[in-house]
């Protein structure tokens, strides 16, 4: 197993950026190293997310039998064969949206607050590219190790309020001031839920660190079931909660509101354009793929492999590999739910999502204390671990719908 | 001069910034926000004579500041509550106008 | 150190005398986070992680938010940040002059006064730490602050909750 | 239970997902440029001039530059110019034809009310919608040599119509050619019956009359 640790492929990225370093002269060596880290993050997830921009659409299509974005192809000076060159599938498409993005006007309104206008762009990526600091990409690959990790997460995605607030009211555009409000009614709604559902996994794995965390999920039993926080009773309610909290927090559909294109026209976006608008559109994937990246790390074993014979595989593919997944799974809730209304979207943030979390924690809590439990008492445990999640889902669910009829649909079975 | 030394002269700066905003200006947001600032002052205090205090090895300070942080929101959230019930019965926050006791 | 300190010094009181001095009430709430997020920067550069995580937690993500939310819902125009009337200029000299003699004794109190020799090494104080002397030596302060939190979200809640009954049209 | 609902939605999702890949009756998407789409026939764009023979457009249209069109278009976008000779037309009649016949399609507003008014079936309207240019003031407007297309062509565009149309034609040149065998032969028995000083009263009403039938 140390071996595999120690294994050439595990190590590559580090070997890669200490020969990079030493190529320069001793006094840039001390800062090149962080910036190496920096550049990588910076370069592979905005990759990540370019290509999430395209794998999205096609796969939004797919889900509603369309065959999205195949277009985009290579430039026609390219001397590659024409079938190539013709489409490539569309791979190109978000490099298109890019160049449109940048060469558009933009437009900053008469009576808008030119500063605060300029600045919510710029804060939102800012702070969303700084919570990608304490996600543990590999066994090795950590840009920074912080002993409070998870609540420098919290704490830098907090700040992409503050941007959506500044944004809205900086518009001076009646639409977009209500936007934000909604907006911010609606994050502040579902940030608790969202760290109600990680405390859990911090009581269990008692510590904050995020790289401590992976390593408590790092076992197998019988060699094929791994001890990922999801597959237990609480871990997996905590999912559940951080899944629908973090769909909530990166604005996306069923949650969409802020930007109900039908109801606000674009919410606080409405008066932004061009390279502007482009950046707020890349905080959100950015932030997408940095809650996905929590919850990979927090539920779903981080880089650990979901099997022992698997350990051979490179951790950060396996890291990359869940985060895929997971965005995809957001992608496929976008392709099906529709957009809840604002009172419905509070109502299941505090009268459904709040409650279950907070005796989630209490769950993790028994977990905890009856660690030592062996045996037949094991399975004591989980069935008492699994009631107290089912028995209060039904009973709040079964609340929270009286008195509707079941909804029939006239074009659906 | 000492980094301690530097550390509560800027902390003495910033509680009195907090309390001529509270003093000078008459809406009373910004004076609950002064208030806010004048906390904060003190708690850069406790987190000084921790790091650079005798007994660094205890989290005294730490603590003490996160209980701080704590009561200051806890503060901020029904004052600004506070707020909005005086503006419900006299359409203005001015601090001035806030004169009759019966609501 | 020091130059870091000072740099951080410069942004923090910097923006808060701004935002003392602005007549933009949404200018001076976003001065205001700009000043705490120093605050957390100074307690990062002393060494105090957690509290510069809870400080930014709480400052820039839901203090700010409730004063934001304030503004805008208790103000009547835009001519609400209007000058301040002749009337406060007396108001603001004299806030002025109280606020800088209190700064100039307790500045020279602090310049004169002999502390212990520090250590020198930054104290390393682990979030475990932390969490362990929360629970244990100061358990019970931590349950009322728990009780304090509580009763105040409820009491903000009471306090500024419309008293006029909901129209049951409303409920979905 | 709650969120059964949630997880049916996304079995359905799911199923597209899968099924899209392996059922392509599922998919509704046409490429555009290398699929072409199949316009219904009653699909109208801009309007064209029909001429008789293909080989010689601009000798067969079967405008008469009566300039109907041109009053009645609504955003004024025909541009006529009468000839000053005349040529005889498929029938053999002469007629005056345009010498300019212009249409400036980015303002044309597609309405077909130049279609439903001309007397001669000489305009009709066309199904080419891929009309882009480079030069929008030039490029746009289409002149007599762009506009005529041979009566072929519309009989591939729209079959039904044109054959309605070329009935009509037909009939109503058949019905000419009689009348004008009548006229001819009652020219003639009028010439015979020179000698004899009947009048014939009805003649002049009869030939009106068939020229109005010609007209409508």
């Amino acid at each position: 197993m140390s071996a595999a640790a120690d294994s050439f492929l595990e190590r590559a990225p580090l070997e890669l950026r200490d020969w990079a370093v030493q190529l320069l002269p001793a006094p840039l060596q001390w800062i090149s190293h962080h910036l190496i880290t920096i550049v990588a993050v910076l370069a592979v997830f905005g990759l990540f997310f370019a290509f999430t921009t395209v794998a999205e659409r096609k796969l939004l299509g797919r889900l509603q039998n369309r065959l999205g974005p195949n277009r985009a192809g290579l430039p026609k000076f390219s001397i590659l064969p024409w079938h190539i060159r013709h489409k490539l599938f569309g791979l190109s498409q978000p490099f298109a949206d890019a160049v449109k993005a940048l060469t558009k006007e933009d437009i900053v309104p008469a009576a808008a607050d030119k500063v605060l206008h300029f600045l919510a762009p710029v804060v939102v990526v800012g702070f969303s590219l700084m919570t990608f600091a304490v996600l543990p990409f590999g066994r090795n690959l950590i840009p920074v190790e912080l002993d409070a990790a998870l609540l420098y997460f919290f704490a830098a995605g907090s700040a992409s309020e503050l941007a959506i607030f500044m944004a809205g009211w900086s518009s001076r555009n009646k639409y977009s001031l209500l936007a934000a409000m909604r907006a911010l009614a609606q994050l502040i709604s579902y940030e608790l839920p969202l760290i109600l559902s990680v405390v859990p996994v911090v009581l269990v794995a008692s510590t904050l660190s995020t790289s401590a965390i992976v390593q408590a999920q790092g076992a197998w039993t019988f060699g094929v079931l791994p001890h990922w926080f999801v597959f237990t009773p609480w871990g997996f309610a905590g999912f559940i909660i951080f899944l629908i909290s973090a769909l909530a927090e990166s604005n996306r559909s069923p949650f969409d509101l802020p930007e109900a294109e039908s109801e606000l026209v674009a919410g606080h976006l409405t008066e932004y354009s061009g390279f502007k608008y482009a950046l707020f559109f890349m905080a959100e994937y950015f932030g997408l793929t940095a809650l996905s990246g929590l919850g990979v790390t927090v539920f779903l074993g981080g880089w650990q492999a979901p099997c022992e014979l698997l350990y051979w595989v490179p951790s950060y593919l396996w890291f990359m590999g869940k985060l895929i997944l997971m965005i995809m799974l957001f992608i496929w809730v976008r392709g099906t739910l529709l957009r809840l209304r604002i009172d419905q979207l509070t109502r299941l943030s505090w009268q459904f999502l709040v409650p279950l979390a907070l005796l989630n924690v209490g769950n993790a809590a028994f977990w905890a204390l009856t660690a030592q439990w062996s045996g037949p008492l094991q399975l004591v445990r989980w069935a008492v671990s699994a009631a107290i999640v089912i028995v209060p889902f039904l009973v709040i669910g079964r609340s929270l719908s009286a008195g509707y009829a079941p909804r029939t649909y006239r074009y659906a079975p | 001069m000492t980094p301690l030394h530097l550390c509560l002269l800027i902390s003495t700066a910033l509680f009195c910034i907090g309390l001529f905003g509270a003093l000078a200006r008459s809406n009373t947001i910004l004076v609950l926000l002064g208030i806010e600032l004048m906390l904060n002052a003190a708690n850069i205090n406790f987190i000084a004579f921790w790091r650079y205090g005798p007994n660094p090895a205890a989290a005294n300070g730490m603590i003490f500041v996160l209980f701080s942080i704590a009561v200051a929101a806890a503060e901020a959230a029904v004052g600004l509550a506070l707020i909005i019930a005086v503006y419900r019965h006299q359409k203005n926050i001015r601090l001035q106008e806030a004169t009759v006791l019966k609501g | 150190m020091t130059a870091a300190l000072l740099l951080i010094a410069v942004l923090m009181l910097g923006s808060a005398a701004a935002a003392m001095l602005r007549r933009n009430l949404i200018h001076s709430a976003l001065l205001l986070v700009a000043s705490w997020t120093g605050v957390a920067a100074f307690y990062l550069w002393a060494g105090a992680e957690f509290v510069a995580f809870a400080q930014i937690l709480v400052y820039a993500g839901a203090v700010s938010m409730v004063v934001l939310f304030a503004v805008l819902l208790t103000r009547q125009s835009r001519e609400a940040d209007l000058p301040i009337e002749p009337a406060t200029v007396t108001r603001t000299a004299s806030a002025f002059a109280v606020a800088a003699s209190l700064a100039a004794v307790i500045g020279s109190a602090v310049a004169t006064a002999r502390f212990p020799a520090a250590s020198a090494e930054a104290p390393a104080a682990s979030v475990k730490q932390i969490g362990l002397e929360l629970m244990a030596e100061h358990g019970a302060a931590l349950l009322i602050v728990g009780i304090v939190l509580t009763v105040a979200l409820i009491g903000a809640t009471v306090i500024a909750s419309n008293d006029k009954k909901r129209d049951p049209e409303d409920a979905p | 239970m709650l969120g059964s609902g949630i997880i049916k939605g996304l079995a359905v999702t799911a199923k597209n997902f899968l099924g899209s890949y392996h059922d392509p009756a599922r998919m509704v998407t046409v490429e555009y440029p290398e699929q072409p789409t199949v316009l219904p026939e009653a699909y109208r764009n801009f309007p064209f001039l029909i001429s008789e023979d293909a080989a010689d457009p601009m000798g067969t249209l079967r405008c008469v530059s009566c300039q109907i069109c041109e009053k009645e278009c609504p955003p004024q976008c025909i541009v006529i110019e009468k000839s000053k000779d005349k040529k005889p037309d498929a029938t053999g009649k002469p007629q005056l034809y345009p010498l300019t016949f212009n249409i400036d399609i980015s303002v044309c507003m597609s309405c077909q009310i130049c279609v439903e008014v001309c007397p001669f079936d000489a305009i009709k309207m066309d199904k080419v919608f891929e009309v882009a240019v480079t030069n929008r003031f030039d490029g746009l407007l289409l002149t007599r040599d762009q506009l005529a297309k041979p009566n072929s062509y519309y009989h591939d565009i729209h079959p039904a119509e044109a054959a309605e149309v070329d009935e009509r034609l037909a009939a109503e040149r058949k019905a000419a050619e009689e009348k004008a065998k009548a006229a001819a032969a009652a020219k003639a028995a009028a010439a015979a019956a020179k000698a004899t000083p009947t009048p014939k009263p009805s003649d002049g009403p009869t030939e009106a009359s068939a020229k109005g039938g010609t007209a409508a």
